[in-house]
């Protein structure tokens, strides 16, 4: 049986059906990362979980009792908010011991209990001063300090990351993976930047509106998405998706591109049988889009297309190619070298073992 | 359109409608009247609202006020001068001396007075006086045992009303009914530290702690009218109270002699403690002048002499105005008046501020109330009122 | 935003600029100035003339001539005046606390979600749209043993029910306390209001799951995250106490005896109906000084940390 | 901001509910106690009044006291009741209250978003005005108002209240202004706004909350007033409070409480009615900078 | 001559020089990012330029006009703030209208100049909005509106996108990017987000405590930093910083890294010859350190390094690896499909093309 399971939870706020139909299972130690776009109802799920708010209808299991109408003090969650939610008034001591001296732990005790996670977490310079004495980080500190004093059974984020700039951002994603690794902590974890969920996740779930779109792996979710929605949403830049058409080449089922001047071979990814003349989309990664220097010597399948180069965008590490070719756009990733500038005709190489094929009715990937 | 412009604090019905006399004898004149009613506390809002008008350079035409104040406006130097009117209408002549005191200064006449208030005076509910024997009290033990005899009859016996003011008007009925005239005039007029706490002054604070004995528990704060109202309901026997007191009888329907009788304090027959409402003309321009004049003449006009005190409970301020339009009570004030006048028993009321300065008066005040609300002993009033006139001075 | 040192957004006059272009950079402080003078004039000057005047013996009316601190004697030696500044010190403390601690448990209440807030908010808030020439009568009946809850307890048959606040000298000064509290508590509760609308939610949501009880949460949270609107409220409440006029005047008219004397009253009747102007000036002086003390402090903390 | 969550077992939320609404119903039955005095007196008889238990209901309503205050009782030798009055205090409060918070609104943008060195010392200067108590200045104000020639008229009791209401408006709109982006000014300014353009076109705007709560903090206060009233106008031309005053306090006459407590109410009526239209937006805009420390 | 040329500008607030010594000269259509750590002083500097701040000393000369004391509204500068500043009373058509009414342009006019400016924005159908009715992307077009409709001789943007979520920003980079292309505006653009600054710039500085660290291309900045500073401030993950010794073997200069285990050849970077056993330090990108299937085939130089793992950071299009060797840690970036595990022995290629060395002691680049 799972640690915590969420079956069939729903939740309205007024008339609008902000959560529908959740069914999640996670195992003690898993890092589980919500992903979707703004308002589509992580804050919410991470919510009914901590029980801040009750579910409409709907179960949750933890440690296989039934938490519905238990009280968020009660449940043994903790939970660290978007905006930190610091106690401004108490010092940061006081704030990560808060939850203790509820639960009546003695003075020399809770100390200790501080000083510890003040140790793991670098911040034990801090311990006298208050929130507004704090920097963004170390704001974001003392909040997952909070939490992991008590060590719980469950820890939820909301979007803990999102108020740090990009440097710092990429430092703390750091810390809490190791954090994760360390101890071994039951974690959701709600974002909205995919590299977060990427990196962080053992598993990731992607809503949209309220519904799980898909549950996986990172790994799964970047490579094989369920549909047209979570391939566009994971992955910046997106994954290009160009209309195509199925044909055979003696026998060999293929994909028209690009108005039929180019021709692919169908994608590893897809096992089942494509009838002729069906419009796909198939979907391919920037990264899947390369110079000819840069192709991966492992890949199996690749084709060759010439277009011409709107946009340039040199990130330093790698350069972002925009292209046009027959009135559709795609973006590759390219080598920093590529000496290669807007409106020069250029060869762009398509690695196909990574693209996948959506159905344009149903969106859903073709497997 | 020539006017006048007044300033007084009868506000309320009765007194607004004795006021409409003077006020359509101007108009018949051709003198607008420019209302400026400031109510409040015998006048103190007005007297601050006065002292902003001065201040500001444009004094009132006319001003409603009482003793002392008329005194220390006038050492200001912003009133006018009523020499030529008063010797013409021959002022001097039918207006009592002790009056004259605060209408003029210097010799020179700056007010025309509107009437004579008296403040010793009992008021009693006939029906229960009858039942108590009939018989009024003539001095402080009777009245010590009629006030019993209402005790015995469950009602209050001594109906009072618990503000600063209220208690000196006693304070001082009794001063003059323990210590007599002269006393009065040596321990009140005169502020004669010898006799603010001497034996008798001390006779005169046992009296009131005895007389507090006889309030009902709600005296604190009350106004006057709602302890008449007591008396007239039968609640209580008796109040100690300015003659003004009658207009809330007769408001009740209530006849002198049939539903309530009107007594001097007792002690203090033959005596009358007097506070007078005069209208003190200010300096005005030149262009206002004749009204102001015309205003004066209209002021001692016997007509609203009658008119106005009728209406008031007052007497004349002239002693020239027959007494056929006036009750008993209004008859018997006339003649005390007029005895008190001849006698020299005549003397200015401290309460309403014809004894003393409003400084001096407040602070006998403050020691009256104290001693009366049980604040101070007998003995500390004894050493305060001494002190706190001289600090006032 | 950061504690930064203010600085002109325009550019400072530099000669080479235009007649028009330095009148208006100059516009700002024009626009202020009339304010400021007016400040300068009508407060400064002002009480410049008060402590000139309580130098004098003005009495009816100011006159000019000093004669040192003779006021200062009259008004110190004025037992009068020691009951006033008692009794400010125990409606001052009492009405403060009172109007806080009130003012915050109905916020508190009214803060749960109350459907009927519309209704009730304009009910604790209206006495504060009443002057207490209004309900000064209202309130000295009710408070009159003989007229108002004593008599109506007696009548409902609770014989030994005693409320003489009103008439007794030891207690009379708390009822003043009671309506001053009725009045302001209302203002201080819609301040307590709008500093608890403003508390982040989250928050709340984070001492719940630290599992602090709703209790725990308003008194180790809640309560010290409104410490400004403390502060605003003490200050508000501070200088209403100390100008307190009407309350008493109307209530109790400074009595039974003296034993609801304020110095605003104390001012009053000594400036206006004693004809002591300049003892009356000399109070005047004392409680400025007094309002000096508080406010100064709270204004120098208040302008130089610059919160946003 | 709520701690009550709803996440609360069902049974002690009910209970504690009950408890809350109680609470909150005895408190609103003690708060409305004078003004439900001061109501049902209004429709008693003098009789009653006099004999009767103040709390108890009138016996035989009538309006008789409402029509007298409002149109018959005697204010001195006048008898029209207060209607006159209230339209005196209507042109009074309105030209006070629109001054006034017109200048503390300029005064809070210019201490805010043009500030210059010195600009805290004159704010502190300024503010210190909302602490003066009014009775010692009547004199010298009355001496000013003299000179100026406003002594006894409406315009000299607008321009009292807008000199000691400057202080506070001022306070109110620096503080809500304080916490208006900068960027926005600057923003305005590289548009090639002006000084005025700025502040009628991109910070008026955006005051409402602001304007509320000063408005009726004003409004409240010069309706209220009665030193200043009693002090500086006269006669016909006195404010509401003041005839009020006349009506409710002579001296040595007769009381007509019924009377007194209907015009009582009248009085009252534009600032109850202030209070209960405006109640939500006075909260808001308290939120929005006026209570900030 | 140049466009805008700020010569010695010093700018002290209190006793704070928030700037020192500022010289930036840029050409019409030049597209210049701003760049550096929160509180170094960059919009300080937009500031002075846009008119809102004077600065102390020195001059700003636009045009061949000096411009120190012109009013803002005189000096023909949009600029576009962080927080949009959008006038919130006006809807979104008086807002990008207000700048030509202030100026008197008619009615009439204005309306055809701001449906101009909608059209090529794609908000012609918000303008009759609130700005609180827009969503952040709306925002920042209309913020971006405003400027353009003036047409004005510079633009100044302070970190525009730094409010909206990664998506998105990567859209409206784009976005101002072909603005740029197509208009040809003179832009100066702050950021702290350095993809930001190396795909939109033409030229970039780097500023730090109110001085300026480096003035060049995006490449030169990322491939060629001037000090320790600028190379680890630009990149994310941050460059690679190895401390290492210059030895000589069989006379070619090569540098010794984790304490002499590995011993790499003297990167091309360094043109100036170095004596023996300096002490140095070695910089290298993480996409300069990869596994061996990826290795640039361009590349001259290479090294292999074999070092335990000790972090996996999939983002799906990569994988970032961090290992330790000698008690030193580095970062390279990985195919996404290379199975590599944390604990794991790796065996990473370094491209020695891609380092760059600096002196320790001076914290300056070898060059
Ligand atoms: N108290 C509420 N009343 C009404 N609707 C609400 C309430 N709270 C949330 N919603 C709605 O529920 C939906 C989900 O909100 P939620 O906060 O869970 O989104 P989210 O995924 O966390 O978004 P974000 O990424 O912006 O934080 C939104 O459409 C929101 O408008
Ligand atoms: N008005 C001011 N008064 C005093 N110091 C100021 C003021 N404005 C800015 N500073 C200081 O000047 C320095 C530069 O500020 P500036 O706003 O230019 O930084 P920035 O580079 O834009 O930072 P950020 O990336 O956080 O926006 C900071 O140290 C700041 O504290
Ligand atoms: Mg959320
Ligand atoms: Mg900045």
């Amino acid at each position: 049986m799972s640690f915590l399971r969420i079956s069939n939870l729903y939740k309205k706020i007024g008339n609008n059906e902000v959560l529908k139909d959740i069914n999640v299972e996670m195992e003690k130690g898993d890092f589980l990362v919500l992903v979707g776009p703004s308002g589509c109802g992580k804050s919410t799920l991470l919510n009914a979980i901590a029980g801040l708010m009750p579910p409409t209808s709907g179960e949750i299991v933890l440690d296989g009792q039934v938490i519905n109408d238990l009280h968020p003090s009660k449940r043994d969650i903790a939970m660290v908010f978007q905006s930190y939610a610091l106690y401004p008034n108490m010092t940061v001591e006081e704030n990560i011991g808060f939850a203790l001296e509820m639960r009546g732990v003695g003075k020399a005790e809770r100390a200790e209990a501080v000083k510890n996670v003040a140790g793991t977490l670098q911040i034990e310079h801090l311990l006298n001063r208050r929130p507004s004495q704090l920097s963004g980080g170390q704001r974001q500190r003392v909040a997952m300090g909070r939490a992991l004093v008590r060590q719980p059974r469950v820890f939820l984020f909301d979007e803990p990351l999102s108020n740090l700039d990009a440097k710092l951002r990429v430092e703390m994603r750091a810390e809490i993976k190791s954090l994760h690794h360390n101890t071994d902590a039951t974690i959701i974890y709600v974002t909205h930047d995919q590299i977060e969920a990427m990196t962080l996740a053992t598993k990731i779930v992607v809503l949209k509106d309220g519904g799980i779109q898909q549950v996986g792996t990172p790994s799964e979710i970047y490579n094989r998405p369920a549909n047209l929605f979570v391939a566009d949403f994971m992955g910046s830049p997106a994954m290009n998706m160009l209309k195509g058409r199925t044909v055979a080449d003696h026998g060999v089922r293929q994909i028209a591109l690009f108005g039929g001047k180019v021709n692919v071979a169908m994608p590893s990814s897809v096992t089942t049988d494509v009838p002729d003349g069906r419009e796909v989309i198939l979907g391919l990664r920037p990264e899947g889009i390369t110079d000819e220097g840069m192709v991966d010597p492992t890949a199996h399948a690749i084709a060759k297309v010439e277009a011409d180069v709107s946009l340039v965008e040199p990130t330093g590490s790698d350069t972002f190619v925009t292209a046009r070719l027959a009135g559709e756009t795609f973006t590759g990733r390219v080598r920093a070298d590529v000496a290669i500038a807007p409106k020069q005709r250029f060869t762009f190489v398509f690695n196909l073992d990574k693209a996948v094929v959506f159905d344009p009715s149903t969106t859903r990937r073709l497997a | 359109q020539e006017s006048v412009e007044v300033l007084h604090w009868w506000t309320s019905g009765g007194e607004a409608a004795a006021l409409n006399v003077l006020k359509e004898n101007l108009q018949k004149q051709g003198i607008g009247w420019q209302d400026m009613p400031v109510a409040g506390g015998s006048g103190v809002q007005a007297m601050t609202a006065l002292r902003a008008r001065v201040t500001s350079g444009d004094p009132p035409t006319a001003v409603q006020m009482l003793g002392f104040d008329i005194k220390d406006w006038a050492e200001m130097g912003v009133v006018g001068n009523l020499n030529d009117l008063a010797t013409e209408q021959g002022w001097d002549k039918v207006i009592p001396a002790a009056l004259q005191e605060f209408s003029k200064f210097d010799g020179d006449w700056i007010a025309a007075p509107v009437n004579v208030h008296s403040t010793n005076w009992l008021w009693l509910n006939k029906a229960a006086l009858d039942k108590a024997g009939g018989e009024p009290p003539k001095n402080m033990d009777e009245l010590f045992a009629l006030l019993d005899k209402f005790k015995e009859q469950g009602i209050t016996p001594l109906a009072h009303g618990g503000q600063p003011w209220q208690d000196g008007t006693l304070w001082e009925s009794v001063v003059l009914s323990v210590g007599g005239m002269d006393f009065y005039k040596k321990a009140v007029i005169d502020a004669d530290a010898e006799a603010l706490s001497s034996d008798t002054m001390r006779q005169v604070f046992d009296n009131m702690s005895r007389l507090r004995e006889y309030f009902d528990a709600n005296f604190s704060g009350r106004d006057w009218n709602l302890s008449t109202a007591l008396v007239i309901e039968g609640q209580a026997g008796a109040q100690q109270m300015g003659d003004w007191s009658k207009g809330e009888w007769l408001r009740a329907e209530k006849k002198p002699g049939e539903d309530f009788v009107c007594i001097r304090f007792p002690g203090t027959q033959g005596s009358v403690l007097f506070n007078s409402d005069q209208f003190v003309m200010f300096d005005v321009g030149e262009d206002k002048r004749n009204a102001q004049l015309k205003m004066a003449a209209a002021v001692e006009d016997p007509a609203f002499q009658i008119a106005f005190n009728t209406v008031k409970g007052s007497v004349p301020a002239r002693t020239d105005v027959p007494d056929t339009e006036f009750d008993d009570c209004g008859k018997k004030g006339m003649k005390d008046l007029a005895e008190a006048a001849a006698s020299g028993n005549l003397a200015g009321s401290l309460a309403h501020g014809h004894a003393q300065p409003s400084s001096v008066k407040e602070a006998v005040f403050d020691v009256v109330t104290q001693h009366l609300n049980g604040q101070i002993t007998t003995d500390q009033a004894l050493e305060r009122l001494p002190q706190a006139v001289a600090a006032a001075q | 935003m950061t504690t930064i040192e203010p600085v002109p957004y325009v550019t400072p006059e530099r000669p080479r600029r235009r007649l028009a272009e330095r009148l208006g950079a100059a516009l700002p402080k024009i626009v202020l100035a009339p304010s400021f003078a007016i400040s300068l004039i009508f407060v400064y000057g002002f009480i410049l003339w008060t402590v000139y005047l309580s130098f004098t013996r003005s009495r009816i009316l100011p006159v000019y001539d000093l004669v040192g601190f003779d006021a200062y004697y009259r008004l110190w030696s004025q037992p009068n005046w020691y009951m006033a500044i008692k009794n400010l010190a125990i409606f001052g403390v009492l009405y403060i606390s009172l109007c806080i601690a009130i003012g915050l448990f109905i916020a508190i209440l009214m803060d749960q979600r109350i459907r009927a807030e519309g209704v009730l908010r304009p009910i604790f808030l209206y006495p504060m749209a009443l002057s207490f020439v209004v309900t000064g009568t209202a309130w000295k009946w009710f408070l009159n043993p003989g007229l108002g809850l004593e008599k109506t307890m007696h009548n409902l048959g609770w014989e030994s029910f005693k409320f003489d606040w009103l008439i007794n000298t030891d207690m009379a000064i708390y009822t003043i306390v009671i309506a001053g509290v009725w009045q302001a508590s209302g203002f201080i509760m819609a301040m307590f209001l709008a500093g608890l609308r403003g508390i982040d939610g989250e928050i709340i949501k984070a001492a719940q799951i630290d599992g602090a009880p709703t209790l725990a949460i308003y008194r180790r949270i809640i309560i010290p995250m409104l410490r400004p609107v403390f502060l605003s409220a003490v200050i508000v409440l501070a200088h209403m106490a100390i100008k307190s006029y009407d309350l008493v005047i109307a209530l109790t008219g400074g009595g039974p005896g003296n034993a609801t004397e304020l110095p605003s009253t104390f001012m009053y009747s000594y400036t206006f109906t004693r004809s002591q102007m300049a003892v009356g000036s000399a109070s005047a002086v004392m409680m400025l000084m007094g309002i000096t003390a508080i406010i100064v402090p709270y204004l120098y903390s208040e302008l130089r940390e610059k919160r946003t | 901001m709520s701690a009550a969550s709803d996440s609360v077992s069902a049974g002690s939320a009910r209970t504690a509910r009950i408890v809350i609404y109680t609470l909150l119903i005895v408190l609103a039955a003690v708060y409305l106690l004078p003004l439900y005095v001061m109501l049902t007196t209004s429709f008693k008889s003098l009789a009653e009044i006099r004999g009767g238990d103040m709390l108890a209901l009138p016996r035989d309503p009538s309006w008789a006291a409402w029509t007298k205050a409002w149109g018959d009782a005697c204010i001195g030798v006048t008898c029209e009741g207060i209607k006159g009055y209230f339209w005196n205090s209507i042109k009074m409060v309105v030209p006070a209250v629109a001054i006034s918070t017109v200048l503390g609104a300029l005064n809070g943008y210019v201490l805010t978003k043009w500030r210059f060195p010195g600009h805290k010392i004159v704010f502190g200067l300024m503010l210190f005005a909302c602490f003066i108590p009014f009775q010692a200045v009547l004199i010298p104000m009355a001496r000013v108002l003299g000179i100026f020639g406003l002594a006894n008229s409406t315009s000299g009791l607008v321009f009292v209240h807008v000199v000691y209401g400057l202080g506070f408006t001022t306070l109110f709109f620096r503080n809500y202004y304080e916490a208006f982006p900068d960027e926005l000014i600057k923003a305005a300014m590289i548009d090639g706004a002006g000084f005025f353009k700025i502040f009628w076109r991109i910070l008026l705007p955006s005051s409402g909350p602001i304007i509320v709560v000063t408005v009726i903090y004003q409004f409240t206060n010069i309706w209220n007033d009665f030193l200043f009233g009693v002090s500086f106008s006269s006669g016909s031309e006195s404010p509401m409070t003041v005839a009020l005053n006349n009506l409710v306090s002579s001296s040595t006459g007769v009381k007509e409480y019924n009377v007194d407590m209907a015009a009582a109410v009248f009085a009252a009526l534009p600032t109850l009615f202030v209070y209960i239209v405006a109640g939500r937006y006075f909260v808001r805009g308290l939120m929005a900078g006026a209570v900030k420390g």
